[in-house]
């Protein structure tokens, strides 16, 4: 008999718990200990975001399977919908963080005495309350749709008529437009504002598609520590491959956008785009190239082949670097404006913090898979997610 | 101070003409070969002549483009003594066309002149030249040139010519009737001479001088206020306070390169005075001069005496003198008598006007100022303008009345340019003996019996004295092409005397300037030494000048009435810095010239106010008739006065050749007269629309910088306060000027130029300059319509503030040789790159015509060839050449030096790459290093105003990298991270904001 | 010489069935020719996956390689020009026509190698059993030797018995 | 395979693989329709009109055309973006869909990729003619030469050869491969013996081998996985054609992923188009049905409201960027000498697609016929904003210039018209215009005849 109820065992709670303890201590450590206010609010933020994208592309993935009828997805949807269960958690957190003081200690635009004439030019835009209506607003949708989504969600299940089915392809794709422009805008609010002189068109999709791959990434090992735990015994090595094929493919969309960003800044050399790779070159060479090889070479090299795709033993560790890829990443996209050269590193502060994130997280994506059956076995769309073989 | 700043430029000049031109041009063995060649052609036409000339002058240069067809060059058997094939040779020489002078140098290669650069030993010119001295080398290869002597349309010979003369001259002579010798002011010493032998021997002769632009006004009140009828000098740099009515001194009004000279001394700022010049300016059209003033005033011309009446009044009264009973002025006249009086002695007052009244009040004014002796001087003259207006019109009577029995023109062109033509016309019918002496086919050709062509400049000898005490000589720096003769060797040979006209120039120097040398013992010497020079100055004075007499004047000022009703319309007929008043119309280069105000070319228009546009409801383009004058299109020209609308004259040429017959209108039937003088403006004018439209070629549409900080400006006062005033954004563009990759290095040379926006005038020169330097081709008015004219090198104009009455901002924009150039980047074929010397290069072989670069050039000065504009391609249907420049002869004066672009490729600006190479060589040759100042480019060597500096970016101690560390120095669109290798040094105005 | 037993299917589900059958009694099964491909058909015939896509990944492995040394030796050793102050090892600007040539060459080395190996190609002149089975026919064809024809006649049963139709003999 | 009961047939008529041949290669049989004379005369017309024009650049020169000293490119390259998008929803068909398993893509990917190759066709003729020294152009070619120079691999236009080239060359491999089994399908039903021979050479001797599906499987499969980021690529090149450069409104970095996406969404328009009007000319209404259509409105949808986002994030950056010269160059857009062509945009590609969000009209042909069309004219003019506004005012205002085409560049756009419908109706005469081989793969699972039959 297969296993569809998920339950949560102390050990694993506690293993979670212990998780987010470290985070904790690193957190005080970080106040209180060596690294400064800076680079503490930095890491936060670097972390808040980071795991509440997790859960929006939790969200985003089970959306987009919906509008476009896939069938293979519906026997891992519930993963995404367990993610996107983050969204509240992490959502309220980074709030919390804006105004607790993190807004100010990061972002130099809320400081009224650092304006210069540009950064005058924007406070129509960048400005604490409009900062603060944008933020909340989007948060406050994502939540709510979320909610409704999984509600949607769990009445195909319980009903299967498809009626439940249409709606929530209808939610979808309301929840996929709205994403789409609330994506690229907390992007530039959250992320890109911390360097408030610099900006750049393609930066919304860049930190999309970098949330893209470490959200499939994530996926990927949240199904595997549930297969460890010996659910899920009905996704198969196909539906393994199907992740296995978006790790890569997504691998390759960032590096192509991050080549894109870069090739045509590089290329044009002009000083208001430059400084933001100047700035990067200068002081964290050596991590901008780290990035590059996680994110990008690993995957594509070691996810080439079939094979790879459809064995845990590879797709797993790569999924972690890749994890670790797009950590890094909004490490460079974070750290240079917010704490600078000098400041900025990697340390206990750093490594403590990301994992009481992921205790977090993972806390609140397994707690929530336990709310439900783990397959949608009257979604519409089940039976045929079974049958069927992926020949590439 | 000053003068620190370009001696190294003087070094350069002596050195090129010291070197180079030991001899005159006609080197006796290649003179002779020359002869026998021309001997055997049966007929003279041009192409059987180019044929010879092309085998003997071996003009393999002709041959620069690969695509060009292989054509027979035959090297030089026994070489010429002084032609080193692909040497040049500079010949001093003497630009005068009637109405602007210059001291030149003419650079001549494989037997052609191809360049005209200043000359600097002259101390009027001083190595400055215009627009039209650099243009008048093409018109050495007009097409239209008269090529032999003709009788009654026939060609014939000269001797047939001149036996049926002279025996026409004798009978008139036998009968006691009158001839008279027309020509325009003439300056030259020796050619008055033989005016006078003509005059000896045909004692009926009268000699009468017509100018075209007239002075006449200003010679009749000098003759009444100081007893002699002439045009004092100016001394502009010694004035510190300069009020100009309507007078446009840098680009048209008597001798403006000198005057450009003079004005940038005080307008300069580049040795650190701290001082500048302030410069008032009072016109109703929008001059070169007007626009480059501290301040602008708006008049109209019908008001303008009123004006200047007023000023004197105020001053009057401020020194206490009685003051007359006036009319209020029209503008504000207390606060300028104010400044004036504080410069007293340091001032200068002129207007531009031919009305004698005006031009006594001027003098008092300038009197009362104590201008005289420091910034005017009377006891040395300006002899360029001689004519008395109202003798001219006094002989058209004349002619018509039947009185004048022989004429012979010289050198003008009234059939075109007289304001009553037809009536000229129809007297000239009445001559018995008509001849015409012109150089270039024009209308009054048409009228006459004999046709006897003279000399261009360039092919002839002839000396000049353009100021008291300034001589200057010109030699041939060719042999004639054609079949013509030096027009005072007509006249010597109709008087009986048959020497050529060198010997006898040669004879009257011995008789006359010989006696004023001082260093040279021997006739030959100083003959050698002057012909070398092109100059001799002797530094003597105008004696019999009298003391300053004011009753005139203050008659004058008793007398001055409002001369129009308020809603007058006053029209202005001036004329622009290209063609001039039509002589050049025939020029390519000059008609595809656009105007430094208005960025019109190829014809002229009808500037209105926008205030008087929207009232009369005209739009640009659209055809309006002056008083019944032939149609002409709206041009809407901010800055012009409310009331008063602008033609220029010089176009409508009809029998002047291809490009300059039918473009534009000939307006010189509208010039007035007042009591005895011509008179270049007419108020109560009526405006009538004609209906349509024709369209004006203007080369740029845009006229507001739109804020941005592509020219900086400030005022004086700013500037003392904080040199970087005006330029404080360039702080922080530097600050933030981060790249991605190093900067490249240059371990020897890297060139660089700058630009003291200070200093330009925008009077074009340098157009010109670059056109003849670089063969830039010439496109016609249909291609400047599309917006594809060629120029390396522009001057972009701004208006800034009210559009009714704005300022006007000038920058000249070539390549800019950026060291990270965005448009090398992008070339697929390697076609432009950068040397190692930071030059932005073109292979023009390479280029497959992408116009990737020039999308991708934000200053937008790359070129493409969307025809074959040069004859350099070999399809035939590529070809487009509407001013004729790719006829044989034309194609004479391309610099074989540079290549000549085919269609489909981009050309820009390359620094002059070729003059780099070649100073480069000669250093290497002479073993050193080049020196500062040693390049200069065409368009910097021709600048008068000396606003463009060129050298080695490396050499901490060259010009240009002082000029780059001033403070005012900034780079166009710096922010780009392009590293431009132009700097420009901010524009800084005298005035109070 | 050999000959050919072929016998077809006009649906692809019977093919498999009774091919399994077919296969099941010993009678090697030379060549399925279908008018498209049928899934599961290879697992059935125990066809090895294609090695084309080890091809592919050395075509393209070569192609990126010669792509970017190519460039990189022109812009660094034998002509070396400054472009708009841009290095001479240009990284980023060698990447389009790295990545091109990777993916021309393996296109290419793949589609040759998988022609060559399928004997296809212009002019290619393979025995074409039957015409229907580009249509709607699914020939099975058995290799048979030509001197056995008490063999023949077995296949020939086993064939029919498996539900295929028009079975025929060719040289 | 398990097909869910929800999903609607591809294919409907209850066919069967006999039938499926016969239906597809009936437009290939006997003599064309009147229509198609009709059509091939107005394209071929069309194609006169290019010729000339072609003769007029090449003789007189580009000043031919409305270009001046400001404005170097116009309709030249506005065309060739414009064909090369275009040339993105075949490959982009056989390649992305076929690696998301989208079972719709049968039906259509053979015209699809066969209007790709004629478009890439059309759109290389461009760069080609805009040449100034057209005789000269194979100077782009790295070859060795005396002078030992050779190509500027930092320009784009460079990338531009390589990229069109190889996307060129592989989609016509893969369309070839994907074609070989069809031709021998013709082959084998040709009864004349010429016909037979000319299509026996070009079916390679095709045998219908399970080994050779096997491995024509794996080939379709990897060159699908090499030509997807080989689509992207193509149109990123492209993009980077302006992206690189320094002008304000060409230089941005969103413009690789917006270009593709718009080109999709152009590509998929003519799709449309094109098969609208096929489908009905051929009686093919029953292999690309309503749901291949909803399907393609759909991606419409997806591409268009992408390419809207990055419209209004290009111009929010234009602003939030406080860069003057960005700032005007986007205010000029929308409402300078150019701004209808901006509107037109506008109203093209972001407001009509919308439309779509409706199954009503999505299922309404005339009204998705229409939209296509919309779509075609206004990604045409997204280009010719993008190239001419931003160049006609860019940093210098004393350069600024208007434009206006002329009648040879009308002509050579009209004559890639004519090409392309020429080459277009030469194609349904000579080839399936649906992959025959791929439909019957599909048929048991998505018609609607077996899916009532069917039984796991």
């Amino acid at each position: 008999m297969e296993k569809l109820t998920f339950k949560l065992t102390k050990k694993t709670i506690t293993v979670f718990v212990v998780m987010i303890a470290i985070g904790l201590i690193a957190l005080l450590y970080g106040v209180f200990g060596g690294p400064g206010p800076e680079r503490v609010a930095a890491n936060l933020l670097l972390n808040n975001y980071y795991f509440l994208s997790l859960g929006l592309i939790g969200l985003f993935f089970v959306t987009v399977h919906a509008i476009s009828e896939s069938a293979w997805h519906t026997s891992v949807g519930r993963i995404g919908e367990a993610m996107a269960a983050f969204i509240p958690v992490g959502g309220a957190l980074i709030l919390l963080f804006f105004v607790l003081g993190g807004l100010h200690a990061v972002f130099e635009w809320t400081h009224e005495d650092h304006l210069d004439a540009i950064l005058l030019k924007k406070t129509p835009y960048l400005n604490e309350p409009f900062f603060y209506i944008r933020s909340v607003l989007f948060i406050g949708v994502w939540a709510v749709m979320a909610h409704y989504i999984r509600k949607v969600s769990l009445q195909v299940d319980h009903n299967g008529d498809i009626k439940y089915f249409n709606r929530l392809r209808t939610l979808s794709a309301v929840f996929i437009v709205f994403y789409a422009l609330s994506s690229v805008v907390t992007s530039w609010d959250w992320l890109m504002s911390i360097d408030a002189h610099w900006f750049s068109t393609l930066y919304g999709w860049y930190v999309f598609s970098s949330m893209l791959a470490s959200g499939v990434a994530m996926i990927i090992i949240v199904l595997y520590i549930l297969k460890r735990m010996g659910y899920m015994e009905h996704v198969n090595v196909e539906h393994l491959h199907d992740l296995g094929k978006y790790l890569f493919g997504f691998s390759i969309f960032w590096a192509y956008l991050w080549y894109s960003q870069y090739m045509l800044i590089w290329y044009a050399n002009i000083p208001e785009e430059t400084v933001y790779f100047y700035e990067r070159h200068k002081n964290f060479e050596g991590i901008f190239y780290v990035n590059l090889i996680l994110g990008f070479l690993i995957p594509f090299f070691a996810l080439m082949t079939r094979k790879s795709k459809r064995t845990f033993s590879v797709l797993i560790p790569v999924s972690v670097i890749v994890i670790i890829a797009h950590w890094v990443d909004l490490y460079l996209l974070i750290m240079p404006g917010a704490v600078g050269g000098e400041k900025s590193g990697i340390g206990l502060l750093e490594v403590g913090l990301t994992i009481g994130f992921i205790g977090l997280f993972l806390l609140v994506t397994f707690w929530t898979l336990t709310k439900a059956p783990l397959a949608s076995k009257k979604h519409p769309l089940y039976k045929e997610s079974l049958d069927y073989h992926t020949n590439y | 101070m000053e003068n620190k700043y370009f001696k190294s430029l003087e070094e350069l000049s002596i050195d090129i003409t010291r070197e180079t031109s030991e001899k005159p041009a006609g080197d006796k063995q290649f003179i002779l070969e020359m002869q026998q060649e021309v001997k055997k052609m049966t007929s003279g036409t041009r192409r059987d002549f180019l044929k010879a000339f092309g085998f003997t002058i071996a003009s393999a240069a002709i041959a620069t483009s690969c695509e060009q067809p292989v054509r027979k060059a035959i090297p030089f058997l026994i070489q010429p003594e002084g032609i080193i094939p692909g040497k040049a040779n500079y010949y001093a020489s003497s630009f005068f066309d009637g109405i602007d002078y210059g001291s030149v140098l003419v650079k001549v290669r494989d037997g052609r002149p191809i360049k005209i650069e200043g000359n600097t030993l002259s101390s009027i010119t001083k190595g400055g030249t215009n627009a039209r001295a650099q243009a008048s080398v093409l018109s050495l290869y007009d097409n239209e040139r008269h090529k032999f002597p003709v009788f009654d349309g026939q060609e014939t010979t000269w001797e047939q010519a001149d036996e049926k003369i002279i025996s026409q001259l004798n009978s008139i002579k036998v009968k006691q009737g009158k001839v008279v010798l027309l020509s325009p002011t003439v300056i030259s010493p020796s050619t008055k001479a033989a005016i006078d032998e003509f005059v000896a021997a045909y004692p009926g002769t009268e000699h009468i001088q017509y100018d075209v632009l007239s002075a006449s006004g200003m010679l009749k009140a000098n003759e009444k206020t100081y007893g002699k009828a002439f045009i004092p000098s100016y001394r502009f740099e010694k004035a510190e306070m300069i009020v100009s009515f309507d007078a446009d001194f840098l680009g048209t009004w008597l001798s403006p390169v000198e005057y450009t000279k003079q004005y940038i001394k005080n307008r300069k700022l580049t040795s650190g005075q701290g001082r500048m010049s302030r410069h008032i300016h009072f016109e109703g059209a929008m001059s070169l001069t007007g626009s480059n003033a501290d301040h602008r005033v708006q008049l109209k011309p019908s008001q303008q005496k009123l004006v200047v009446a007023n000023l004197l009044n105020v001053l009057r009264g401020k020194m206490g003198m009685d003051a007359a009973f006036l009319p209020a002025s029209p503008v504000e006249v207390e606060k300028l008598a104010d400044e004036l009086m504080q410069c007293k002695g340091k001032s200068l007052v002129v207007s531009g006007s031919n009305d004698a009244e005006e031009q006594m009040l001027v003098n008092a004014v300038n009197h009362l100022l104590e201008s005289y002796g420091t910034t005017i001087l009377t006891d040395v003259h300006t002899k360029i303008r001689q004519a008395d207006d109202a003798r001219m019109d006094a002989l058209v009577q004349e002619m018509n009345d039947g009185k004048v029995d022989g004429i012979i023109i010289f050198d003008v062109n009234p059939a075109y340019d007289y304001p009553e033509r037809e009536k000229f016309i129809e007297g000239l019918k009445k001559v018995g003996l008509s001849v015409a002496m012109p150089v270039l086919d024009d209308e009054t050709s048409y009228h006459v019996k004999f046709i006897c062509p003279d000399h261009h400049y360039l092919e002839a000898w002839n000396d000049f004295e353009p100021m008291t005490g300034y001589y200057s000589l010109a030699q041939p720096a060719i042999r004639p092409i054609f079949k013509t003769r030096a027009a005072q060797e007509s006249l010597l040979r109709w008087s009986g005397n048959s020497a050529d006209f060198r010997t006898y120039m040669a004879g009257v120097w011995e008789q006359k300037m010989f006696t004023k040398a001082t260093a040279e013992i021997s006739f030959t010497d100083f003959w050698n030494k002057k012909v070398h020079d092109g100059v001799f100055e002797t530094g003597e004075k105008e004696s019999g000048i009298n003391s300053f007499n004011g009753d005139n004047a203050f008659a004058a000022l008793n007398s001055i009435k409002v001369e129009s009703s308020e809603d007058s319309t006053d029209l202005v007929l001036y004329t622009n810095v290209s063609v001039g008043s039509g002589k050049h119309a025939n020029n390519p280069w000059l008609q595809e010239l656009p105007d430094p105000v208005s960025k019109a070319c190829w014809g002229n228009y009808v500037a209105i106010s926008p205030r008087l546009a929207i009232e009369l409801n005209l739009k640009n383009e659209e055809l309006i008739s002056v008083n019944g004058s032939p149609a002409l299109p709206v041009l809407i020209q901010p800055g012009q006065e409310y009331k008063t609308i602008a033609v220029a004259l010089g176009y409508g040429r009809e029998k002047a050749g291809v490009p300059a017959n039918g473009v534009g209108q000939n307006l010189f039937g509208l010039i007035g007269k007042d009591a005895e003088n011509k008179k270049y403006w007419l108020s109560d004018v009526n405006i009538s629309t004609t209906g349509g439209k024709h369209p004006i070629a203007i080369t740029q549409s845009h006229h507001s910088m739109e804020g941005r900080a592509i020219i900086r400006e400030t005022t004086l006062e700013a500037y003392l306060e904080n040199p970087q005033s005006g330029n404080e954004v360039r702080l922080e563009i530097k600050e933030h000027l981060k790249s991605m990759y190093p900067k490249a290095e240059f371990d020897g040379l890297h060139w660089g130029m700058a630009i003291d926006l200070n200093a330009c005038t925008g009077c074009n020169a340098c157009v010109v300059a670059c056109s003849a330097e670089n063969n830039v081709p010439v496109v016609g008015k249909e291609q400047v319509i599309m917006a594809r004219e060629m120029h390396w090198i522009r001057i972009d104009r701004y208006y800034k503030g009210d559009p009714d009455n704005p300022e006007i901002l000038r920058q000249p924009v070539m390549c800019q040789h950026c060291d990270n150039a965005p448009c090398e980047n992008v070339c697929p074929v390697a076609a432009t790159t950068h040397s190692n010397e930071g030059l932005n290069q073109m292979a023009y072989n390479r280029c497959i015509g992408t116009r990737y670069c020039n999308n991708n050039c934000p200053y937008k000065v790359r070129r493409f060839n969307f025809f074959d504009y040069t004859g350099a391609d070999t399809m035939k249907g590529n070809r487009y050449d509407p001013a004729e420049m790719t006829t044989d002869l034309r194609r004479m004066v391309l610099n074989p030096d540079v290549t000549v672009r085919a269609k489909g490729v981009i050309e820009k600006c390359s620094f002059c790459v070729q003059r780099i190479q070649e100073k480069k060589l000669k250093a290497k040759t002479e073993n050193r290093m080049l020196r500062d100042g040693e390049v200069v480019p065409a368009c910097a060597q021709a600048c008068p105003a000396e606003a463009i500096v060129f050298g080695n970016l490396n050499d901490k101690e060259s010009m240009v990298s002082k000029y780059f560390a001033d403070q005012r120095n900034y780079h166009l669109l710096e922010e780009l991270h392009v590293l431009p290798s132009v700097g420009y040094l901010t524009k800084v105005k005298n005035k109070t904001v | 010489m050999n000959k050919y037993l072929t016998a077809y299917y006009l649906d692809e589900e019977d093919l498999l069935k009774g091919l399994k059958k077919i296969m099941s009694k010993g009678v090697e099964v030379s060549d399925v020719l279908t008018p498209f491909p049928v899934h599961g058909l290879d697992k059935v015939l125990g066809l090895r996956r294609s090695r084309l896509s080890v091809v592919a990944f050395a075509g393209g492995a070569i192609g990126a390689t010669l792509g970017f040394l190519f460039q990189a030796w022109v812009f660094t050793r034998a002509y070396p020009i400054n472009f708009g102050g841009k290095p001479y090892f240009a990284v980023p600007s060698f990447m389009p026509v790295t990545f091109e040539l990777a993916v021309l060459f393996a296109a290419f080395s793949m589609v040759f190698a998988f022609l060559i190996s399928n004997n296809l190609g212009p002019g290619s002149k393979n025995i074409i059993h039957d015409e229907q089975i580009t249509d709607d026919r699914f020939l099975l064809v058995v290799k048979m030797d030509e001197e056995n024809e008490e063999r023949i006649k077995v296949v020939e049963n086993i064939l029919s018995d498996a539900g295929a139709q028009g079975i025929t003999l060719k040289a | 395979m398990y097909v869910s009961p929800i999903r609607e047939p591809l294919i409907k008529g209850g066919k069967d693989y006999s039938q499926v041949t016969k239906d597809i290669m009936a437009p290939m049989a006997g003599k064309p329709s009147i229509y198609w004379y009709v059509g091939i005369a107005i394209s071929g017309g069309a194609l006169l009109f290019g010729a000339w024009a072609t003769f007029v650049t090449v003789y007189y020169g580009i000043g031919s055309w409305g270009l001046n000293k400001t404005i170097g490119w116009a309709w030249d390259i506005t065309n060739f973006v414009w064909w090369v998008g275009i040339g993105h929803a075949g490959t982009f068909i056989s390649a992305i869909l076929l690696l998301f398993r989208q079972k719709w893509r049968t039906s259509i990917n053979r015209s699809a990729e066969a209007m790709t190759l004629i478009a890439i066709a059309c759109a290389g003729f461009f760069p080609l003619i805009h040449m100034g020294r057209i005789v000269l152009g194979f100077f782009i070619f790295p070859y060795p030469n005396t002078r030992e120079l050779w190509v500027n691999f930092n320009s784009p236009l460079l990338w531009d050869v390589f990229a069109l080239t190889t996307y060129f060359l592989v989609s016509l491999i893969f369309w070839y491969v994907g074609l070989i089994p069809d031709i021998g399908t013709v082959r084998d039903k040709a009864k004349n013996k010429i016909r037979k021979a000319i299509y026996g050479f070009l079916s390679f001797g095709w045998t219908g081998s399970a080994k050779h599906w096997s491995r024509h499987e794996t080939v379709s499969l990897i060159l699908a996985g090499l030509a997807a980021p080989l689509v992207l690529s193509v149109h990123t090149i492209v993009s980077f054609d302006f992206a690189t450069s320094v002008i304000p409104g060409w230089h941005t970095t969103i413009f690789p992923p917006y270009f593709v996406s718009g080109a999709v969404f152009s590509g998929f328009a003519m799709v449309l188009t094109l098969l609208i009007v096929t489908r009905k000319a051929l009686n093919l209404e029953q292999y690309i049905t309503k749901v291949h259509i909803e399907s393609m409105t759909k991606i419409i949808i997806l591409t268009g409201s992408i390419v809207g986002i990055a419209y209004i994030t290009e111009f929010f950056m234009a602003w939030y960027s406080g860069v003057e010269y960005e700032q005007y160059a986007f205010m000029n857009r929308a409402f300078g000498p150019y701004a209808w062509a901006y509107w037109i945009m506008m109203t093209c590609n972001v407001i009509t697609p919308q439309l779509f969000w409706f199954k009503k009209i999505r299922t309404n042909l005339v009204a998705v016929f229409i939209i296509s069309i919309f779509v075609n004219i206004g990604m045409w003019f997204e280009r010719f904003v993008i190239i001419v506004t931003s160049l006609h005012r860019d940093y210098l205002p004393s350069s600024w210039t208007m434009y206006t085409p002329t009648m040879a560049e009308v002509g050579l756009y009209v004559g890639t018209f004519g090409l392309f419908f020429t080459l277009f109706m030469v194609f349904i005469r000579v080839f399936p215009v649906i992959a025959i081989a791929e439909v019957k793969s599909v048929l048991k699972s998505s018609s609607d005849e077996k899916k009532h039959t069917h039984h796991e």
